[in-house]
């Protein structure tokens, strides 16, 4: 059992902030807690009733401590919201500069792993020490919730669409990967580990497993098998757009728009191409495939159009 | 007048007798007994669950089994939820006092009162069925499309009973609303309302404004789960995270519905035991409308982790932070109120001790779930199970066991004994935080909720936690022995015990006539005057 | 005070005890308004998420069938809202009367609905494992709006039968001299309710029927 | 304690508004008016509907407090309807400034 702590170990950039604010909040709860306790201790005390005939003065309120008691709380809850609402957005939107992403599919009751090399993994995720990986979750059937708690990060893995949160981690160790949404039977056991490596080792470990094809070599063999490749013609405009130079740009809309080609714009265009149609083309031109293609094979194909946009 | 002469004297309960006489009544104190009773035995059969779910989680290996345990909590969840914290306080003490302390004969709408009743038990069938079907295995918050799609429990039943519970929840509420409204005795302004009336009628707004929406959420879940064509599921073209806006539009608004109606009871507690005016009247009763209004721009601080857009996700955070303010308010008056007060120890203000120490702490918890950033990390975990369960348990069955001892008196005319009752309030707050504080630090540690087994380093927290439960479980007991048998053999009550103001003690006879008051009661000075100023 | 027979024992008087019945009822409707709502929330959210497959869906309603339904059901406003009149004024003979054509025009949009449903069954539009859609590209997406159709509708109609159940407890209650002019709260209450069953139908036939028609 | 007696012909001409307005918005519908059709659609039945809240349902003779019960019913529906949306129309945002990357 070991030594007894409060805190999970701190294994990510952003679990020494997260516990950072925590530590303040514990700080404020505790202070108001002790206050409170105090005073109705107080008064318990010194107040209690002594003789049956008691009848003390009724003191009917004071609008100064009334708005001091709702002021000051407010103010100290505001700082709360902007710590929380900043850590927040930093640990939800990826960072500028480059990430190693990881893509993961849960599915009752297991999580699949994917590198961008190929290498497959279930119920463990590898990463290195100092670099910003960017996590994109999927799921196959019911909600789950990716949640590392060394990281201080979880987020829930929705059917339908893509999740994605990022982070950088620090320390090298084995740490829990708990599925933190209830998905059914087995829900406890949809657990891991997730081994945070320092760099030379982590080198060692993705060349050290079987060598197959990469993400996106594999997504080109899809690309080839659910017949894109007729249509979506490289380097050249044909009757769908060419899909070289797209990912990670904006794009023009039938209707006005401009939307930024991630990871979720490319699966909504593959499942529901009539969703958002690229100014200059067509509806009703590409087939429906929703409910045609896998989640895994869906994520190979979107590695690979990514890896159609030169770095 | 004087006590023998008021034992012999024609009450509520002597009025009539035998079986019809309960199931036909339209008075609201008879229906108010009735739901007492189905409250509290639904109260210990989700107690079982839970006494179930704590046993389990003794071993890190679980004892029970993944499909058993998660049954557990999922009627541990829908049994507690929707049968007894949504009805408890309102339903009984509500139900009993509303009349009563606005001078009224009875409710607007006795029939539509005996209605819900039926309703209530009718859904609490539906649910017990489910139960003895095999029970349902999606959590009381049924997302979808676990329940809707991949589930092969009886869902559609458990469903059922909570679509049809609703109901009652909505004619209670219908009533309090309308009551308050129109049958406010002669010289029974709105502010001279005792602070439980205010209470209860914020509560009412919300029962009325949120609980359909639960019901059609839960229609359209039904229909998805038996066409299997539907709107929620994605295989089927849904949205899962609509189906979780709808629900929580009404589950948070929910959770004041269940907490409101007991800061209602630790008013008017604290006030007679201290022998004081609440501080800051008007403040503690716009402070409940506030929370009732604001409690519904809140809901989507459940979704911070959902797929919520960050933007919504900010809006639904600040206003989260706004919330705390009435609530905080309401703590801070009741702790000034005590100020230069005559303050006895008796058990129900032993209670209200109780339920301002759990409070705060569940409040203050609270705030940590709305710093979206903390949320991230600790909600689904142990934190999130703590955090309501000292604002559910700590809070609203502390003042709903506070609220039963102060009008037990009244409701049965006879004493219960003063230190059994010490004795049991003390056991079920040291039961509490042993119970329930183990579970702030396992949250953190990174425990997510609703698991069957878990990770080994849990486990010394989650072994207290249980030995808690056991002594929780034995505090809920002591009293519901000693009451009943002071139900029969308790001393016979002098008309007011407490020397409390309010219609209900000092007008109505103990316990009331079957129309309340003997002489038509007239108001003529603010609620709480003891210090018995003109 | 003149005996009322009518007064419930826990009312002071009549007054009280009508402005209660009219509170009471406007509150449940807006209990029904929250209840309905959470399907047109639903709606929105999917009509705006998929434009053009609702669009599409519109050409498969029978526009007409909805329209008539439309006025039907304002021409039962109308004589509900005059039988609530007649009772006013106590003319009993015009309240059941102006009851009962309330009541057939009620049971007119029912047969009207039905047979829309009996289409919809015969095209395979009722949403479950038979549901075919001709536009194949947007089956899905139409099927959740068929789906909204029948729930929003279904839910619309049993507010219609239970609609229908109450007239019909009415007219029975006024031919057995119930009311008079000094006491006609249940036909207030139930004028109420079913104006609002047509209110809730004011919307669904544009949202339903007339989105998308020109595409 | 009753609301007043109205004229028949009130309700007989709010009855032909209705009639009216039905007519108007089922032809409208067949006209191409883009994004217009969907506000002029609304815009009729909201019309519909408050002829028939204020007069059929006599809130206009009504007590405020009465009023103050329809308002709110509408109002909470537009509460649900305002937040559910705002989370769906700012999903697809991008993330504007980067700031808290700094």
């Amino acid at each position: 059992m070991g030594s007894f702590s409060i805190f999970p170990p701190r294994a990510s950039s952003t679990a020494g902030e997260v516990d950072a604010l925590y530590g303040f909040l514990l700080l404020v709860g505790i202070g108001m807690t002790l206050l409170i306790f105090f005073f109705v201790f107080l008064f318990a005390i010194k107040y209690r009733r002594k003789d049956p005939e008691d009848k003390p003065k009724a003191i009917h309120g004071s609008i100064p401590l009334e708005i001091a008691w709702s002021v000051i709380p407010f103010l100290i809850m505001l700082v709360m919201f902007a710590w929380g609402t900043k850590l927040y957005f930093q640990n939800y939107t990826p960072p500028l500069k480059d990430t190693l992403d990881i893509y993961v599919t849960g599915k009752q009751w297991m999580w699949k792993v994917q590198y961008p090399g190929g290498q497959r993994e279930i119920n463990e995720l590898h990463v290195p020490v100092g670099r910003a990986v960017k996590l994109t979750l999927a799921s196959e059937d019911v909600i789950h919730s990716f949640y590392i708690p060394a990281f201080r990060l979880k987020h829930d893995v929705v059917p339908g669409s893509y999740q994605t949160y990022w982070f950088e981690p620090t320390k090298s160790g084995r740490y829990h990967i708990f599925c933190a949404e209830y998905c059914g039977t087995n829900h406890s056991r949809m657990i891991g580990w997730v081994t945070v490596m320092e760099p030379d080792r982590y080198q060692e470990w993705l060349s050290g497993g079987v060598q197959g094809e990469s993400m996106a070599d594999k997504g080109e063999k899809v690309f080839e098998q659910y017949g894109c490749v007729n249509c979506h013609v490289l380097d050249q405009q044909g009757r769908c757009p060419s899909l070289r130079n797209v990912f990670g740009k904006p794009v023009q809309l039938e209707d006005g728009r401009t939307v930024l080609a991630d990871e979720a714009y490319i699966r909504e265009s593959i499942l529901n191409p009539n969703a958002k149609i690229v100014k200059g083309y067509h509806r009703d031109v590409m087939p429906v495939f929703q409910g045609q293609i896998a989640e895994e094979p869906l994520l190979q194909l979107i590695v690979y159009i990514k890896s159609l946009s030169a770095k | 007048m004087s006590t023998t002469l008021l034992a012999v004297q024609k009450n509520y309960l002597n009025a009539d007798y035998g079986w019809k006489s309960w199931l036909f009544t339209t008075d609201h104190k008879r229906i108010a007994l009735l739901y007492l009773f189905s409250i509290t035995a639904f109260f210990f059969v989700g107690g079982a669950f839970a006494v179930g779910m704590r046993l389990n989680l003794l071993s890190p290996n679980g004892l029970f089994g993944h499909d058993t345990y998660n049954k557990l909590f999922t009627m541990h969840g829908i049994i507690m939820v929707f049968f007894f914290l949504v009805p408890s306080i309102p339903a009984t003490l509500g139900n009993f006092l509303i009349p009563i302390m606005i001078g009224a004969r009875d409710l607007a709408f006795p029939r539509i009162n005996l209605l819900s009743w039926y309703i209530y038990i009718g859904g609490g069938i539906l649910a017990l069925s489910a139960i003895v079907r095999g029970g349902v295995d999606t959590g009381w918050t049924f997302y979808a499309p676990f329940s809707s799609t991949y589930s092969n429990t009886h869902v559609i039943l458990a469903a059922l009973g909570v679509f049809i519970a609703g109901f009652s929840s909505i004619l209670t509420g219908l009533n309090f609303i309308v009551t308050i409204h129109t049958m406010r005795c002669p010289g029974m302004t709105w502010f001279r309302l005792p602070l439980f009336v205010w209470g209860h009628y914020a509560t009412a707004i919300i029962q009325v404004l949120g609980t359909p929406v639960l019901a059609i959420t839960i229609f359209l879940l039904g229909l998805e789960r038996l066409l299997r064509a539907g709107i929620f599921d994605p295989s089927l073209g849904g949205d899962p995270v609509l189906f979780q806006h709808l629900f929580w539009f009404y589950s948070h608004p929910a959770v004041y519905i269940m907490i409101l109606p007991g800061m209602a009871v630790i008013n008017e507690l604290i006030a007679c035991f201290s022998r004081k005016a609440i501080f800051g009247y008007s403040f503690v009763a716009f402070s409940s409308v506030a929370i009732a209004v604001l409690g519904f721009l809140v809901w989507g601080h459940h979704l911070f982790v959902a797929g919520q857009s960050m933007y919504a996700s900010m809006v639904f955070s600040f206003i989260s932070f706004l919330v705390a303010v009435p609530s905080a308010i309401k703590v801070f008056n009741w702790t000034a109120t005590m100020y230069q007060g005559s303050i006895s120890y008796d058990t129900p203000m032993l209670y209200a001790f109780g339920f301002i120490g759990l409070f705060t702490i569940g409040g203050l918890t609270g705030l940590f779930l709305a710093t979206m950033a903390i949320d991230v990390h600790v909600t689904d975990t142990y934190f999130v199970i703590a955090h309501f369960h000292y604002v559910m348990v700590g809070g609203m069955v502390m003042a709903y066991l506070g609220g039963i001892h102060f009008w037990f008196p009244k409701i049965t005319g006879r004493l219960y004994p003063e230190a059994w009752a010490k004795f049991a309030a003390l056991i079920i707050f040291v039961g509490f935080n042993l119970t329930f504080f183990p579970q702030f630090i396992l949250g953190y540690l990174g425990m997510p909720r609703r698991y069957a087994t878990y990770a080994d380093e849990f486990h010394t927290l989650n072994v207290m936690s249980t030995a808690g439960a056991s002594i929780l479980g034995i505090g809920y007991l002591i009293p519901m022995i000693y009451l009943t048998w002071a139900w029969r053999h308790g001393p016979i009550s002098p008309q007011n015990p407490w020397h409390a103001k309010g219609l209900e003690w000092e007008q109505a006879p103990t316990p009331p006539p079957t129309f309340n008051f003997i002489e038509p009661p007239v108001v003529t000075e603010p609620a709480y005057n003891y210090a018995e100023e003109s | 005070m003149i005996a009322q027979p009518e007064l419930k024992h826990h009312f002071d008087d009549a007054g009280q005890q009508l402005e209660s019945s009219t509170l009471g009822m406007w509150i449940f409707l807006a209990t029904e308004i929250m209840f309905f709502g959470g399907m047109f929330c639903s709606y929105t959210i999917y009509r705006s998420a998929f434009p053009e497959a609702f669009a599409s869906t519109s050409h498969f309603m029978n526009v007409t069938a909805g329209a008539l339904n439309t006025g039907v059901l304002i021409c039962s406003s109308l004589t509900m809202a005059l039988a609530v009149r007649a009772a006013q004024i106590g003319q009993k003979k015009a309240l059941i009367w102006l009851l009962i054509l309330t009541l057939t025009l009620g049971c007119v949009f029912l047969g009207i609905k039905g047979m829309e449903y009996h289409e919809k069954w015969v095209e395979h539009h009722v949403p479950g494992p038979s549901f075919h859609y001709e536009e194949a590209q947007y089956a899905q997406n139409a099927e959740i709006l068929f789906f909204l159709y029948f729930a929003m509708t279904g839910v619309h109609a049993v507010h219609m039968i239970v609609g229908v159940g109450l007239l019909i407890t009415l007219i029975i209650m006024a031919s057995r001299n119930r009311f008079s002019a000094a006491w006609y709260t249940p036909v207030d209450m139930i004028g109420l309710y079913w104006h609002f069953v047509d209110i809730v139908w004011i919307f669904l036939f544009p949202l339903l029927y007339l989105i998308g028609h020109t595409k | 304690m009753s609301h007043p007696v109205v004229a028949i012909k009130v309700y007989v001409g709010v009855f032909l508004a209705l009639i009216t307005l039905t007519v108007t918005t089922v032809a409208v519908s067949k006209i191409e008016l883009g994004e217009y059709n969907f506000i002029v659609a609304m815009t009729i039945a909201v019309i519909k509907g408050s002829l028939v809240v204020w007069f059929f349902m006599h809130v206009k003779q009504a007590s405020s407090m009465t009023k103050l019960f329809v308002a709110a019913g509408f109002f909470w529906l537009g509460i649900m309807l305002v937040f559910v949306l705002s989370d769906y129309v700012s999903r697809g945002w991008l993330p504007r400034g980067v700031w808290w990357h700094s």
